[in-house]
């Protein structure tokens, strides 16, 4: 099982999982004790400047909006980022907190390419850029959620992705089989946005999963925000229904409208306006400032934020939600 | 019955959507897919099975999907789950088609959606593989849809974040890429290519209504073959355009 | 990555990851079709001589008994057969149909080992038996249902496993951190048991999950059996709820009480008299042979079975059940 | 108070049940762990995490769990997922316990469920690892559950099916074995023994009432080292007498 060839892309959260077992040993907690808090205060607690910190699932789809902007308000910089965005990595991306990405799509979708990450990455700004699939970095994640060094895949191979990532291409030597293996991804902070909790972290989600599961599982530190903070009798009525048990969590927040201007699956659907309002202004690095003085720096928690976005509007979102059956 | 007209963009659609086999599974990324699939759902492939990449698969189409992991990717669906488990899917091979897009193709059907310029010190930035890569390694055909100019088709793409046949017959295998799989076709804004079986280089298959063999080859940016039996696209039928403009896409976020 | 040593057990079950695509290519359809079905029809289309077979859970948990009763009725022999197993595979060494293991666990829980196992592999007409973890053989099927060559993990190591198993130890290419390699593991035949399908094949499952994803992704055939056949509307409601969709699925066999003696979570509870008769009766081969004369082969089908059982009795077992909240 | 009488298998609950640390998370297999741990949740470690092979987490254990599998194990839990996820919660170095059983143990806590005599001519076909090998490699700490007799303490058993501290000092993590973890006790029918920091090897910390250290040591076929500080293990109180007969067991499936 010879290396056949060896990614250059820089390894920018190395990985021991030896410690990363005695950190889930030793910090993380196996009571049930009530971690309810503010956005402010878990993004104070546990995002720090230069943390590798990832966002799920993403900024139109049960993103974690509240938490995202709390990081800019607080300041947080030299961010090491891993994945996909869209809006909220957009967000950090004009703000200039981000120094590294794992990156695998950043972009506005319908709306094309994104003008922040241009600008950031042209200019020299973000240092690096390492890149791998949407599903690459999420067997990255599985593959610290399993607790193991890696993870083959048949994606990747015979590209430039290979060179420009971390991975490494080697034989199966059960079969011979060429796959390329991914490192184990261990995030310092993870980020998500869920649609029940309790006051424990137990979660539930309703629709798809994304990579929450895995996420959840690849992160030394975990901020969860959500739609509605529940009994623990809920969570114990339905242990099948639970997605992140409440070992993996150090922050409960509970954040209504938490993914606003994106969607929220049965609960409101996403602000096509308000996404549009980004589109435009972010073209300019004059116009992303002027949002994200608008609706980040200048409303001081998601409370005053939804406030400023108006009751009426919110119940608009919720009328376009998706329907069971 | 009068001639209706139509936009480039409808054009491409329709000639995408008749691309669509009933009943296969179809990986579905955003924009034009979406309304590809939706028109194909609604005509000629009623037992289509999308599959969108952070869980919805087998969803009934009845909104257009603006993100890949929105509500709509699994209103009515067969199943939500999560990336893992649909990339997987693709990866056992259960996944018939994967429709693509990037900002640059080559003769093998190589796509970058990752620099224009050097990968360090880029003269411009996109946006990264996202599922493109997945979906290019693992599904079994993949359906590119460009726009069709020098810029976009060319000899060599400045970075390959996508694998068509590399660099042709057998590369893909040598790569360890899975067996049988690959590029079946490229959609643009001119006309239908797919690939020579010999040698693995796109073939002008057949022309939009309008458009010249010489203006396809003018607009390209490498040699490109001309299949014997080259046609003509057929016209949006007035039934594809009405269903495009009135079911489809209303609100005109594409059309 | 060398390889530092390799288990010289038989893989009783080769693959080659890229004929299993074929595989699900041509042989497994995309239609909506309707797979309802006997448990005689379906074991006689799908189940066949030398096949290597698997069935999720075990034995007393959410057990496909009245397909692996089937298995035993249409006389098939000479099964390779994986993993762990209370009352079903024990009935099936009983019978001796089963020809090499990829054994984890054979035993009857609480009642200790097992004679049927022991009369089997003690005797030599269980040819081989290859010794894996039920976290190993899991995750052997996880790697082919992920549609990899391998999984790397940390169990197995350091001990007499290895040796006889087919894993093989090698050096993590980016910590140097020893790891064993556990093959794919793909399945000729699967028998899963889940709480409600519709006819096409769409499953869902209450309370744990076992290995049923896994398994259903690893097969190359899938035989279902449901406590309850539903309205695909009901699937297409909570697709959220779906862990086997229908096209993994090759026949849908309507089995209520298709677990009995074990239990089915929050339907029924399991018959701990029925199973201890079995425990008493397996102890000697005649016994065994009585057991399977009078449960097995002196009963035509499963609705037979049923009904010599009697709906008293199953009505107690329903009275037993686990309760939501 | 009048001093009730019990027998070896409900004193060996007792004093398995007393290492449970309280808010601990613990991996629980079929038969006296299950007692042990209900034992524990209902006197000194009211906070458990009990977790079960196949996929129950933070159950409320109200009835005695028969299989590792059953509802009981997930009754009022906090998760019911599956075996891949428990097990690489263990191997992620979020279990702190795991409860094991063998048919034979040595010096160095290595225990054999696979077979007696030759693997591929066994005189006796056991059960095999089940998960034993998975808890015995991948929690942080184990506790081995024994009948106390010869032919079960050996100076090398016949299979290493779960590993201990296999060879002795450094080799778990020479093998690759997770760092820091290892066997912690065996609680016997006769005593209850820890590992000597230095050596790796079992040692005889407290003998059970009524039996005396040359007893354990005569039915021990290794040479057992003997701790400083040895004591003896208290009786069954009359608490956990009754909690055993009428809320844990009063089936007398074990007692």
């Amino acid at each position: 099982m010879n290396i056949l060839e060896s990614g250059h892309g820089e390894l920018i959260q190395p990985f021991d999982l030896d410690e990363f077992r005695e950190w889930n040993r030793t910090q993380k907690s196996r009571k049930l004790t009530d971690k309810l808090m503010t956005e402010a205060e878990a993004v104070s607690r546990f995002v720090y400047d230069g943390c590798y910190i990832g966002t799920e699932l993403y900024g139109t789809v049960r993103c974690p909006m509240s938490l995202a902007r709390e990081v800019l308000r607080q300041g947080r910089k030299d961010l090491r980022v891993c994945g996909q965005g869209v809006l909220e990595l957009d967000l950090w991306l004009a703000a200039g907190i981000v120094k590294k990405l794992d990156i695998t799509y950043i972009g506005l979708e319908v709306y094309g390419t994104s003008s922040a990450l241009r600008r950031a990455v042209e200019s020299g700004q973000v240092e690096t850029c390492v890149e791998w699939s949407n599903g690459s970095i999420s067997w990255r994640m599985k593959a610290a959620a399993m607790g193991v060094p890696f993870i083959p895949t048949r994606a990747m191979l015979g590209t430039d992705m290979i060179a420009h990532s971390a991975a490494k291409v080697v034989e199966d030597p059960f079969t011979g089989q060429k796959v390329a293996l991914l490192p184990a991804l261990v995030l310092d902070v993870a980020l998500i946005h869920v649609h029940r909790a309790d006051r424990f972290g137990n979660c539930q989600i309703e629709g798809i999963t994304g990579f929450a599961a895995e996420m959840a599982r690849a992160s030394k530190r975990l901020i969860v925000s959500a739609e509605e903070i529940v009994p623990t009798e809920e969570i114990r009525s339905y242990p099948d229904r639970t997605i992140i048990p409440y070992y993996l969590v150090d922050a409960v927040v509970h954040a209504p409208f938490g993914s606003y201007p994106g969607e929220m699956a049965y609960v409101y659907g996403r602000d096509e306006e308000a996404i549009r309002e980004w589109v435009e202004m972010s073209k300019t690095a004059e116009g992303a400032k002027e949002y994200l003085d608008k609706y980040v720096y200048g409303l001081k928690d998601h409370q005053e934020y939804l406030s400023f976005i108006g009751q009426e509007r919110l119940n608009e979102m919720v009328a376009l939600r998706e329907k069971r059956g | 019955m009068t001639e209706q007209t139509y936009s480039k963009t409808e054009l491409m659609i329709c000639v995408a959507a008749r691309l669509f086999e009933d009943s296969s599974t179809c990986f579905i990324g955003t924009g034009i897919p979406m309304l590809a699939a939706m028109l194909a759902a609604k005509t000629t492939a009623s037992n289509l099975v999308p599959v969108f990449e952070f869980g919805g698969l087998g969803a009934i189409l009845e909104e257009l999907p603006r993100a890949v992991g929105e509500a709509r990717t699994f209103h009515k669906g067969i199943s939500a789950s999560g990336i893992c488990d649909t990339m997987e899917t693709a990866q056992r091979g259960f996944i018939d088609y994967g429709f693509l897009g990037g900002a640059q193709i080559d003769p093998y059907g190589n796509l970058n959606s990752v620099v224009i310029g050097e990968h360090d010190h880029p003269k411009a930035r996109l946006p990264g593989s996202g599922g493109g890569n997945d979906v290019g390694s693992l599904c079994w055909r993949t359906i590119a849809i460009m726009q069709h100019d020098k810029r976009r088709f060319v000899s060599k793409v400045d970075f390959v974040t996508t694998p068509g046949y590399l660099s042709g017959p057998g590369a893909r295998e040598a790569a360890g890429l899975p067996r049988s799989s690959g590029p079946a076709y490229v959609v643009s804004t001119l006309a239908l290519m797919d690939y020579d079986p010999g040698t693995c280089r796109m073939r002008l298959k057949a022309v939009h209504p309008g458009v010249s063999v010489d203006e396809v080859l003018e607009a390209t940016g490498f040699e490109l073959s001309v299949a014997d039996d080259i046609s003509t696209n057929p016209p949006p039928s007035a039934e594809e355009l009405r269903l495009l403009r009135e079911e489809i896409d209303p609100e005109k976020l594409y059309i």
